[in-house]
């Protein structure tokens, strides 16, 4: 949001945003199904990507769609599908598709309440547990987060670069307020634009191992068509990419499926701090819920109150360190969120008992007003 | 400047989305400042009621819903009793006269015109209601420019209908003016 | 194919692969000429001189397990 | 000679199906189709989903997905859309694709997207032990319905039909030539095209339906199968108990990936 980066000021809804963010980071393929409050991203992109030579299908359902979007990813193409809590819940075994068989792309989902249909036109944080867990079976995984339509612009980008670099479906959560609010974009010059590709094989299809493990952990697949014949399946595989029934074989792939992500969490994770070093209360606050919180650190500062926030851009993985270093550092660290503690349990474990962790969870589908988390913060002094 | 705070409430199909929209545009397209402008809204496409509200600040706006209301726009009874209650004691509430029989009571400014019945009779399109009452409430608000205002209805309206839109304008800044002669 | 097959004079050359045969029978069932028989669970070729190359054991293997030249 | 072993994995032989299975005679009429119509391997995709027949990728020597249960036509759908150069093959079963797949088959069939489709129809669900399908016909055993089966069947290649479909073929692997026509004809078709391919199972079904001969069951299919010529001449009565196999539909319609090229023809002034 600030005026002094090169580019041209546009106004455009989060969900605008997180088209142009697609658009921009070289998406040329999306798949969907209709569903509040996401439903903007898929309408965008249907008029955006045929004028670019891409593609956008309208799927029977969201299972559809997400199945598609892997289709399309393994020819090449970088692809994405949105969707919102209960198309989340069904997707879910095709996300878990995508981070074995090792396929890159973007899922976004503008969550709102549940459980079930919850509410569909209004905000809420319920599905950060589901974007870790929601799908069976042990992986690592990647999940972002925005707080603006300028961040959603930025990290749905950023989500394509990881998809792209780790050979994984990568989360972009963020939530109906920050979908539908529409602000300043500021869009850059594409040449400033950081894009990452997948990488392409260097050797011969004769030697071509698509899952070949490397000290990197990343397998490189060859687009469908380009010579390089070999097979892609859910189950559990080896270095071919055929079914495996070996105890070494399945071991490794699954301990690899989560270490490649584990691996470099330092260069995933990325965190915003607001005047945190001398805080003696530490705010742990995410997507739109991080908006209060910046407006409470500088309400309570001018009430002599020294709150300090620290807001996550990635939440999965989880930012335990900068949380373990917040706890060693504050009295007390408040968890404000639209659900009853989903993050507020992560923060606990990873501040291991050092300081007492406040949930402040709002579930009525409102947003938390700064008044309402400064009382939370008075309390706790 | 400090956080301006706007909602714009009525029913579902009255075009405040788009007003809130053309509003933030004229402040951070074409003023130059920052605004934001969310929504909140039923299931329904038509009717109940509905707000769309719109912050303007010089700098970074953190939390983006109005909080305390600087201006309160009202085009249905429901929306007014509904949505009234954070309007500043300092605060503008602008209604339809003919609509809101019973504006809430407060210490607050009451500006009352008949803002339907303007589109309607007067441009003869009930709906460019939304863009009279843009021209009412940019008058008696004060905190975009006339010219950016003008500026942002253009960029938004349907081509062909620029030249209606900007009648309806007129004749809500107008309004305002009048209202605020008196 | 069967055009092709029955100009040819030479005699045919059936080959059983023993190892991917899974026993079903169904060459044995359906050979015209009988020249197939079953022994130990397998295929085997029992009077190849009487194949007339009709090809129906080898279209209908499930196991890509018989050939005929 | 006709040598299958270029078209497939040899490392992944002897395959899992079970002795007397039809899928293996289904991939060898695929195989020799695909070389009578010169596909070339590296252009040529196949999509599976979960159960026997979707074990095929696994031995043949192209570019191969096996997906998850239902969804091979929703990959696939992604797969042609993204690269239309590529031919799509698609390969499932009567659960796979019209139990938990329905709503996909119904819907590729409707979007007329270029895609083959063998659907191996057994009556069963083989891979998970004999659970009755949406085509266990009425009173067939299995190990969901061991008082015999109570539900009617659906009629695939009806289905695929009214749901839209370009091409629609019925084939038996008894018939074996004839399925290889099918099967090139579909191939060659740009649009939807179904083959319905009537293939036993002799562990899953058979066994319990008084057939576990696998040589049983193909006699039985020997027995039941009627050309469509020769359907049209019988009465009612003679249909009975019969089935038909042949091409039941092939039309001419707008095809999806087609359609879109031309839309992106049209916006490109735009730019």
């Amino acid at each position: 949001m600030s005026n002094d980066r090169p580019g041209k000021v546009r106004m455009m809804q989060g969900n605008q945003a997180c088209a142009e963010g697609a658009i921009a980071a070289g998406c040329r393929f999306f798949a969907g199904y209709p569903i509040t409050p996401s439903s903007e991203i898929a309408e965008n992109l249907s008029v955006m990507l045929p004028r670019l030579g891409g593609k956008f299908i309208q799927m029977e359902d969201e299972m559809a769609a997400m199945g598609a979007i892997i289709g399309a990813a393994l020819t090449g193409q970088k692809s994405m599908t949105a969707t919102s809590g209960p198309g989340f819940s069904l997707k879910q075994e095709n996300i878990g598709y995508a981070g074995m068989a090792e396929v890159p792309c973007v899922i976004v989902n503008v969550m709102r309440g549940g459980p079930s249909t919850g509410m569909p036109t209004l905000p809420a944080q319920m599905d950060v547990q589901q974007a870790r867990w929601g799908a069976h079976g042990d992986r690592g995984v990647i999940a972002l987060t925005a707080k603006s339509a300028q961040e959603t612009y930025e990290q749905t980008i950023r989500a394509f670069n990881l998809a792209e670099k780790f050979m994984t479906p990568v989360i972009l959560l963020i939530d109906e307020i920050t979908g539908h609010t529409t602000e300043k974009v500021i869009i850059p010059d594409a040449s400033d634009i950081e894009i990452v590709h997948r990488k392409k094989p260097d050797e011969d299809p004769e030697n071509y191992l698509p899952y070949r493990l490397t000290d990197e952990c990343v397998p490189i697949l060859a687009p469908f068509g380009t010579g390089y014949r070999y097979n892609v399946t859910g189950l559990c595989h080896n270095e071919t990419g055929f079914p495996t029934n070996d105890s070494h074989d399945i071991q490794c792939l699954i301990e690899r499926l989560t270490r490649k992500i584990e691996m470099y969490e330092d260069d995933i994770i990325r965190n915003n701090e607001l005047m945190l070093e001398d805080a003696e209360i530490g705010v742990f606050a995410y997507g739109s819920v991080a908006r209060t919180a910046q407006a409470v650190v500088r309400m309570c500062r001018e009430e002599g109150i020294k709150v300090g926030l620290l807001e996550p851009k990635v939440l999965w993985p989880f930012p335990a360190k900068a949380v373990f270093a917040m706890a060693q550092k504050v009295r007390a660290i408040v968890v404000p969120e639209l659900n009853l503690g989903q993050m507020a349990r992560e923060v606990s474990l990873a501040s291991e008992c050092r300081v007492p962790v406040h949930k402040l969870g709002r579930v009525d589908g409102r947003p938390i007003p700064p008044q309402q988390l400064v009382e939370k913060i008075r309390e706790v002094v | 400047m400090d956080r301006y705070d706007v909602r714009l409430s009525g029913s579902g199909g009255q075009g405040l989305i788009l007003a809130g929209k053309i509003l933030a545009e004229a402040a951070a397209i074409y003023d130059g400042r920052n605004a934001v402008q969310t929504q909140s809204y039923g299931p329904e496409a038509r009717g109940g009621a509905s707000k769309a509200e719109v912050v303007i600040k010089d700098g970074e706006i953190d939390y983006p819903k109005a909080m305390d209301l600087d201006l309160l726009l009202s085009l249905t009874q429901e929306s007014c009793t509904k949505y009234s209650g954070d309007l500043k004691e300092d605060g503008i509430m602008i209604v339809d006269s003919e609509i809101v029989k019973y504006p809430p009571e407060g210490s607050f400014k009451l500006y009352a015109a008949p803002i339907t019945s303007i589109a309607a009779n007067k441009i003869g399109k009930i709906v460019v209601t939304n863009i009279v009452a843009l021209g009412i409430l940019s008058k008696i608000a004060g905190v975009v420019t006339e010219e950016s205002m003008r500026k942002a209805i253009l960029a938004r309206v349907p081509k062909g209908t620029e030249e209606i839109n900007m009648k309806a304008f007129d004749e809500g800044w107008k309004t305002g003016e009048e209202l605020l002669a008196e | 194919m069967a055009g092709e097959q029955s100009a040819s004079k030479k005699p045919a050359v059936i080959t059983v692969n023993t190892v991917w045969c899974k026993g079903c029978e169904i060459c044995v069932a359906f050979c015209p000429k009988d020249c197939l028989e079953m022994e130990g669970g397998k295929c085997k070729v029992a009077r190849p001189d009487d194949c007339i190359k009709c090809m129906l054991c080898e279209l209908r293997c499930p196991d890509f397990a018989i050939t005929v030249e | 000679m006709f040598d299958y072993l270029q078209y497939v994995r040899q490392e992944n032989f002897p395959h899992i199906w079970c002795s007397g299975c039809g899928d293996g005679i289904v991939l060898k009429a695929l195989i020799r189709s695909m070389d009578k119509l010169g596909l070339s391997q590296d252009e040529t995709v196949m999509v599976s989903g979960i159960g026997c027949s979707s074990r095929t990728p696994g031995y043949v020597d192209i570019n191969t997905l096996h997906t998850t249960h239902g969804r091979a036509l929703a990959f696939a759908t992604g797969v042609k859309i993204a690269n239309p150069d590529l031919n799509v093959i698609v390969v499932t079963g009567d659960g796979d694709a019209t139990a938990i797949g329905g709503n996909h088959f119904i819907h590729a069939a409707r979007r007329n997207i270029d895609l083959t489709v063998l659907l191996y129809n057994n009556y069963i669900y083989g891979m998970t032990g004999g659970q009755c399908s949406p085509t266990t016909p009425r009173g067939a055993y299995a190990s969901t319905a061991q008082h015999g089966n109570l539900e009617p069947p659906f009629n695939i290649s009806g289905l695929a039909i009214a749901a839209g479909a370009s091409f629609v073929a019925r084939g038996d692997v008894y018939n074996v030539k004839k399925l290889e026509t099918l099967i090139g004809k579909a191939l060659q078709k740009k649009g939807f095209s179904l083959v319905e391919v009537v293939s036993p199972c002799p562990t899953a079904f058979g066994r319990r339906n008084r057939m576990a001969r696998p040589v049983k069951m193909m006699e039985q299919l020997r027995d039941t199968v009627v050309s469509v010529e020769k359907w049209e001449k019988m009465t009612d009565e003679e249909r009975k108990g019969k089935f038909r196999t042949g091409i039941l539909k092939d039309i001419e319609k707008p095809e999806f990936t087609a359609e879109y090229a031309k839309l992106i023809e049209k916006m490109r002034p735009e730019e």
